[in-house]
């Protein structure tokens, strides 16, 4: 198993030693096993998701739709959109980073409730049992949005479990969050006042202010789609009485802020990686923070306009688009602080950092396209177009995937204890951004054209883009393998790393990799500002090793 | 090749896509430049050419910049598509009336000489088009890309669209809004015909008696006409120069009688009487489909502009005290 | 608090320790201010949900202001008044419970929290006996609904939403019921002292929480339709 | 101890008001007051609800600021909820186009 002599002397128990037997991790309360049963649940649910994504691009290589049936094809871009949404960009960050890595960074033993914590993992469990028995009894065709009356009166799949499945993720996140909130408040190391908080922290923060705040009313909206099906009232339907638009409220209230819950904790891992590869302190660190509270407060401002032309009332239009614009400020901050933090730094352009230069220039791509949809006039044409659809992607899979991908990186010899191959990680990601751009860049054209999303056959002079896009997708997909390789390869074979491999400033870095069950041998005290780089050894401890790049 | 750009076919469709160049130019601008930037760091302060970071950590002046100017040019996106959207949204007076139903998963249009069409729509050019849309089952949204317009077909409420193409020609109608399994199969097309040829095609169809003429057969075989009589001595109230004025309520509110009251009036008598009638009328619930209650709809509306028959009061005696709105 | 020497307390600290902090924590103020912003948040949480269906009652009632009126004279006003009066009540021994539990006086906190306990549930009873008339009344929004009045569609709207609204609070009120019967069981043996008795204040606070949404549901859906012409 | 401990009498004095708001709630829910009903009442439930946070939930005595901040977040998110919701539905119809 010991590959590298030099740190056998390190005899400590880590928590992933700490004990053995599956009893031991099914049982933990362990922040950190929770993060990686997090992260083996999450990973599942990305390839069953990242399956369906396949199925459409395949489908939607030629126009006339000969691969699956018309109804097969709604069902693969419902399950993709729910798999992906609930089950793997929701919990993505938070759970698996954010449990990580919070007390770690602020120098907790654990979080305020393990046992709740683990409880939450349990609650995701059954959520994605569910979710995983509707798409074996047949799916759900009602696209992720269940917009009534569509999903309450219409379909015949099995709506009533599914939504039930989002409503009990729901309560997972929830639980999650509050148990975030309060270690934040009340479990930070003597010495960690806000002001000294990571940007990670602050970001998981504002999400898990978010999720408390709007999940409840996915869960309400959810849960009276399927008391309508079951009793057959009419909340939603208006042939019984009731009123659609009050289910797209109620559904956006939370599912828009829901955009900023993935894209947060992305934000946050960035600026943790672009400063240790800058050697720089972040660039406007307050303005940092305060930027990420400013888009959790905008971000619930803003939910109607995703219903531009659904049929409210001009005026209120008019306000949220307004709104929409104040949510785009403390955005733009961020990108332009993220670059101002490279002046004058000392770059290093490792995989991490890779995917945070990618990260930057995707999001900048998808935040700009948001302009456009904010623009009332613009979004009546596109909206429900493949405009929409690569403007979500290139947030959240530009955005958030690759944020994850490179936090994972970046923290995996904290996680592991051992280093992922360099050049490898750096084939992927170039594979990665590249294949992203082709497969949806094109989606942004085809939208303008008049290109709807959701059609199972398009027009043919689509196909030409489509193509492209069908062939980013297969790039995409074996960008995204790469990582799970050879991540699996180096917990065998990766050479083992020290505390700090990066150099890097945090709490979290000044504990032994992987850390011992109660993170640190004795509570720390903090006496230095976040990013603290000028103090630090000016170069990288694993980049002076020769071996690291051939790895 | 293929396309890049759509076809423009609509008065809206030139402002849409100005809007569209601007958003590009500028943003596509900033975006450049950011990445031009990052590069250029990447480029001189990579570790090997700059070891030692200095530590720039924030520069208030600069940050506030770029707080205010992105804001202000957010201000004109928000300004100029508002302005469009508000456009849109405002038919103008003498727009050529057409009614939409939409259905899983066909369009069902109509025009007010009783042209009927399936999946089609007949419009003139260089004419304001105004369309009511509902919608007998989910949400639908109808979609012309080349008009570059949309809106969604509700069901149990009217929504509007109207347009003015400027182009010939036969354009893509699309639904927008998933409604189900032949959701990408509900596609028709808006076929637009220039002013002579127009003509012929609604001479050459309009036998079947015009909208209006429909929505009144069936008002006499409903028996709407047994109680809504044209003088004042029916149990319901008149009909005649109704439509577009408020209306007095047995609440002491009043409301506009528009398409959707009406609507919602027929469907369900209950929920906003007249002031000084009896909640008698029975609900048409069921009975009337959407084409037919809009041809009601179109009746009722044909009735505010008698022609030859004499106005008559449409509100039965009322108490003084309950101060009938007056038209303004 | 009266001084104490050195090694009592000592010990004291310790036999309490080892029942109570859990070992993340530095120490028991900072344990329990953390369960006390937990259950916070969590109300937070729980403000919400109320709230989404409080939209659509507000939605709605503002679209058929009538059939509201109409349905509510279908209320038992008694009933209701009752159960307000109940709840008030349960809350008042509730905040007594806690007042105890900070005295550490166990009788008092157990007689207290049995006597809360037992007006839930006789809200819980009147509530059921509520729901069985209108079950006789024909106005459970099923096929089975009948209205004779004006506008049956939103009349039925208004059942649903009383049912929807009166039915998660019972849930919370079922779930808050339990929570006192588990914490009469641990304070009849001793379990929570001066210094620690969150659960008691925790399971308070979400006591006072399901009060407060009843006080709202009161007069949205009971006395909406006294007045009614 | 740590937390300030309330005078019995206190919570006895809360309670009775609440009774009584309670009892004048509904007495003059039998009094038309038209459009003012429904403020009438809401006030009344607000002022309610208010005791019971203040006091029963010990909010007045909680030097924690972080749970004032919730406290009123909460509230807030509410307001913010409803307030956005219902601008859309009151303002249907202004333009006298149909789904505008």
């Amino acid at each position: 198993m010991a590959t590298s002599p030099q740190l056998e002397t390190v005899e400590s128990a880590d928590y992933l030693n700490a004990e053995y037997g599956v009893k031991s991790w099914l049982l933990t309360t362990d922040h950190k096993r929770i993060a990686i049963l997090y992260l083996a649940s999450i990973t599942f649910m990305f390839f069953i998701g990242a399956l369906f994504a396949l199925v459409i691009r395949l489908e939607l290589l030629v126009p006339d739709g000969t691969l699956v049936q018309a109804d097969t094809y709604n069902k693969m871009f419902t399950m993709h959109g729910l798999v992906m949404i609930f089950f793997f960009l929701i919990p993505s960050i938070p759970t698996v980073l954010g449990n990580f890595l919070i007390p770690l960074m602020i120098g907790a033993k654990d979080v305020a409730f393990p046992k709740l914590n683990l409880m939450s993992w349990y609650i995701f469990i059954v959520g994605a049992g569910m979710f995983i028995y509707t798409i074996l009894t047949g799916g759900l065709d009602t696209g992720w949005t269940f917009y009534t009356p569509l999903s309450t009166s219409f379909v015949s799949s099995s709506v009533v479990i599914g939504a039930l499945s989002i409503f009990v993720v729901g309560f997972s996140s929830i639980l999650t969050s509050l148990n975030f909130i309060v270690t934040v408040h009340k479990l930070r190391a003597p010495g960690m006042t806000w002001g000294r908080l990571p940007l990670f922290v602050w970001a998981s923060y504002a999400t898990s202010v978010i999720i408390v705040l709007g999940t409840p009313l996915i869960a309400i909206s959810m849960a009276l789609v399927a008391l309508e099906r079951i009793f057959g009232i009419g909340f939603f339907d208006p042939l019984l009485g009731g009123d659609p638009l009050l289910f797209q409220h109620l559904f956006w209230f939370y599912s828009h802020p829901a955009v900023y819950v993935m894209i947060l904790p992305g934000m946050g891992i960035i600026s943790e990686i672009i400063t240790c590869f800058s050697r720089k302190g972040v660039f406007g660190y307050w303005s940092m923070a305060l930027a990420i509270l400013a888009i959790a407060v905008f971000g619930f401002l803003v939910w109607a306009h995703h219903m531009f032309v659904a049929g409210i009332s001009v005026y209120s239009a008019l306000v949220f688009s307004f709104l929409s614009y104040f949510v785009a400020v403390p955005s733009a901050i961020k990108v332009f602080n993220w670059t101002a933090t490279m002046y004058r730094g000392s770059l290093y352009l490792t995989t991490p950092m890779l995917y945070a230069l990618a990260f930057i220039g995707l999001f900048t791509i998808g935040g700009m396209t948001g302009l456009f949809l904010a623009s009332l006039g613009f979004d009546v044409h596109v909206t429900d177009s493949y405009f929409v659809v690569a403007h979500f992607h290139y947030i959240m899979v530009g955005g958030m995937v690759t944020a994850f991908l490179g936090g994972m990186h970046f923290y995996w010899p904290k996680i592991s204890g051992r280093m992922y191959p360099e050049s490898w990680g750096q084939v992927a990601a170039a594979v990665i951004f590249i294949g992203f751009n082709l497969t949806f860049f094109p989606q942004f054209i085809l939208g303008y054209l008049g290109m709807n999303r959701r059609y199972w056959h398009y027009a043919p002079q689509f196909q030409v883009l489509n193509v492209l896009s069908t062939a980013g997708a297969s790039i995409l997909g074996i960008g995204y393998l790469l990582p799970l390789g050879y991540f699996a390869w180096s917990l065998r074979y990766g050479r083992r790393v020290g505390d700090n491999p990066w150099t890097a400033a945090g709490l979290e870095w000044k504990t032994p990799s992987p850390p011992p069950t109660h993170n640190f041998p004795e509570t720390p005290v903090v006496t230095w500002e976040a990013y603290n780089y000028a103090e630090l050894p000016k170069d990288i401890e694993i980049l002076r090793e020769e071996t690291f790049a051939g790895d | 090749m293929f396309p890049l750009w759509p076809i423009s076919a609509s008065t809206m469709a030139r402002q849409v896509d100005g809007l569209y160049i601007f958003l590009i130019v500028v943003t596509g601008t900033v975006t450049l430049f950011i990445c031009a930037v990052m590069l250029i760091f990447i480029f001189r302060y990579r570790h090997s050419k700059h070891p030692v970071a200095e530590q720039v950590t924030g520069s208030l002046p600069l940050e506030l910049t770029w707080i205010v100017v992105p804001l202000g040019v957010f201000m004109i996106f928000f300004i100029w598509g508002a302005n469009i959207y508000v456009a849109e949204a405002t038919p103008p007076k003498d727009s050529l009336q057409i009614y939409v139903v939409a259905k899983q998963w066909m369009w069902k249009t109509q025009h007010e000489n009783g042209e009927r069409e399936i999946n089609t729509l007949h419009v003139p050019v260089d004419r304001d088009v105004r369309l009511t849309m509902i919608s007998q089952d989910v949400i639908h949204s109808f979609w012309v890309p080349e008009f570059r317009i949309k809106a969604d077909v509700l069901p149990g409420r009217y929504t509007t669209l109207w347009f003015r193409a400027n182009r010939t020609g036969t354009f893509h109608l699309f639904c927008s809004e998933f409604c189900g399994t032949q959701h990408s199969g509900m596609i028709g097309k808006v076929v637009v015909l220039d002013g002579a040829k127009y003509q012929e095609w609604l001479t050459n169809g309009g036998e079947m008696g015009s909208f209006a003429a429909t929505g009144q057969k069936l008002f006499q075989e409903l028996g709407c006409a047994n109680c809504h009589r044209f003088d004042t001595q029916g149990r319901g109230p008149n009909l005649v120069g109704v439509y577009g004025k408020p209306v007095l309520l047995s609440r002491g509110t009043s409301v506009i009688a528009d398409d959707a009251y009406i609507r919602q009036h027929i469907l369900n008598p209950g929920f906003q009487v007249v002031a000084g009638f009896k909640p008698i009328m029975p609900s048409f619930q069921g009975i009337v489909t959407e084409d037919q209650m809009l041809s009601l709809v179109a009746y009722i509306k044909s009735l505010a502009t008698p022609q030859q028959r004499e106005p008559v009061s449409n509100r039965p005696p009322v108490p003084k005290s309950a101060g009938a709105p007056e038209v303004q | 608090m009266p001084e104490i020497s050195q090694s009592a307390a000592l010990s004291f600290r310790e036999a309490i320790d080892r029942h109570s902090l859990h070992e993340h924590f530095a120490d028991l103020p900072q344990q329990r201010e953390a369960a006390k912003l937990g259950m916070w948040v969590f109300l937070a949480t729980e403000v919400m949900f109320f709230g989404g269906m409080i939209l659509g009652y507000i939605a709605y009632r503002n679209a058929y202001p009538a059939a509201f009126q109409a349905g509510s004279v279908h209320m038992l006003f008694v009933a209701g008044t009752l159960n307000t009066a109940l709840l008030i009540t349960a809350s008042l021994f509730v905040a007594l419970a806690v007042h105890a539990a900070r005295e550490g006086r166990r009788k008092a906190l157990v007689w207290c929290l049995a006597i809360s306990m037992f007006l839930g549930v006789c809200f819980l009873g009147v509530k059921g006996y509520e729901y069985y008339q209108h079950y006789l009344d024909h106005k459970v929004p099923t096929r089975t609904f009948q209205w004779d009045g004006p506008d049956p569609r939103h009349a039925e709207m208004f059942f649903v939403l009383y049912f929807f609204l009166t039915g998660f609070h019972a849930l919370h009120m079922i779930i808050g019921v339990s929570i006192l019967a588990f914490i009469i069981y641990f304070a009849q043996r001793g379990r929570y002292t001066p210094e620690y008795h969150n659960p008691v204040e925790n399971a308070a606070l979400y006591w006072h929480f399901v009060d407060i949404v009843w006080i709202f549901l009161y007069p949205m859906l009971y006395l909406v339709g006294h007045t009614h012409v | 101890m740590a937390e300030k401990t309330v005078r019995i009498s206190t919570y006895i004095w809360i309670w009775a008001v609440l009774m009584c708001l309670t009892a004048l709630t509904a007495g003059i829910s039998f009094v038309n007051l038209h459009r003012w009903s429904t403020v009438v009442a809401f006030v009344i439930a607000t002022t309610k609800a208010g005791l019971v946070v203040t006091f029963f939930m010990h909010l007045w005595y909680e030097k924690e600021k972080t749970i004032w901040i919730w406290a009123v977040v909460s509230a807030l998110w509410l307001t913010i909820m409803l307030v956005f919701t219902m601008g859309d539905y009151l303002t249907r119809g202004f333009l006298q186009v149909p789904g505008k």
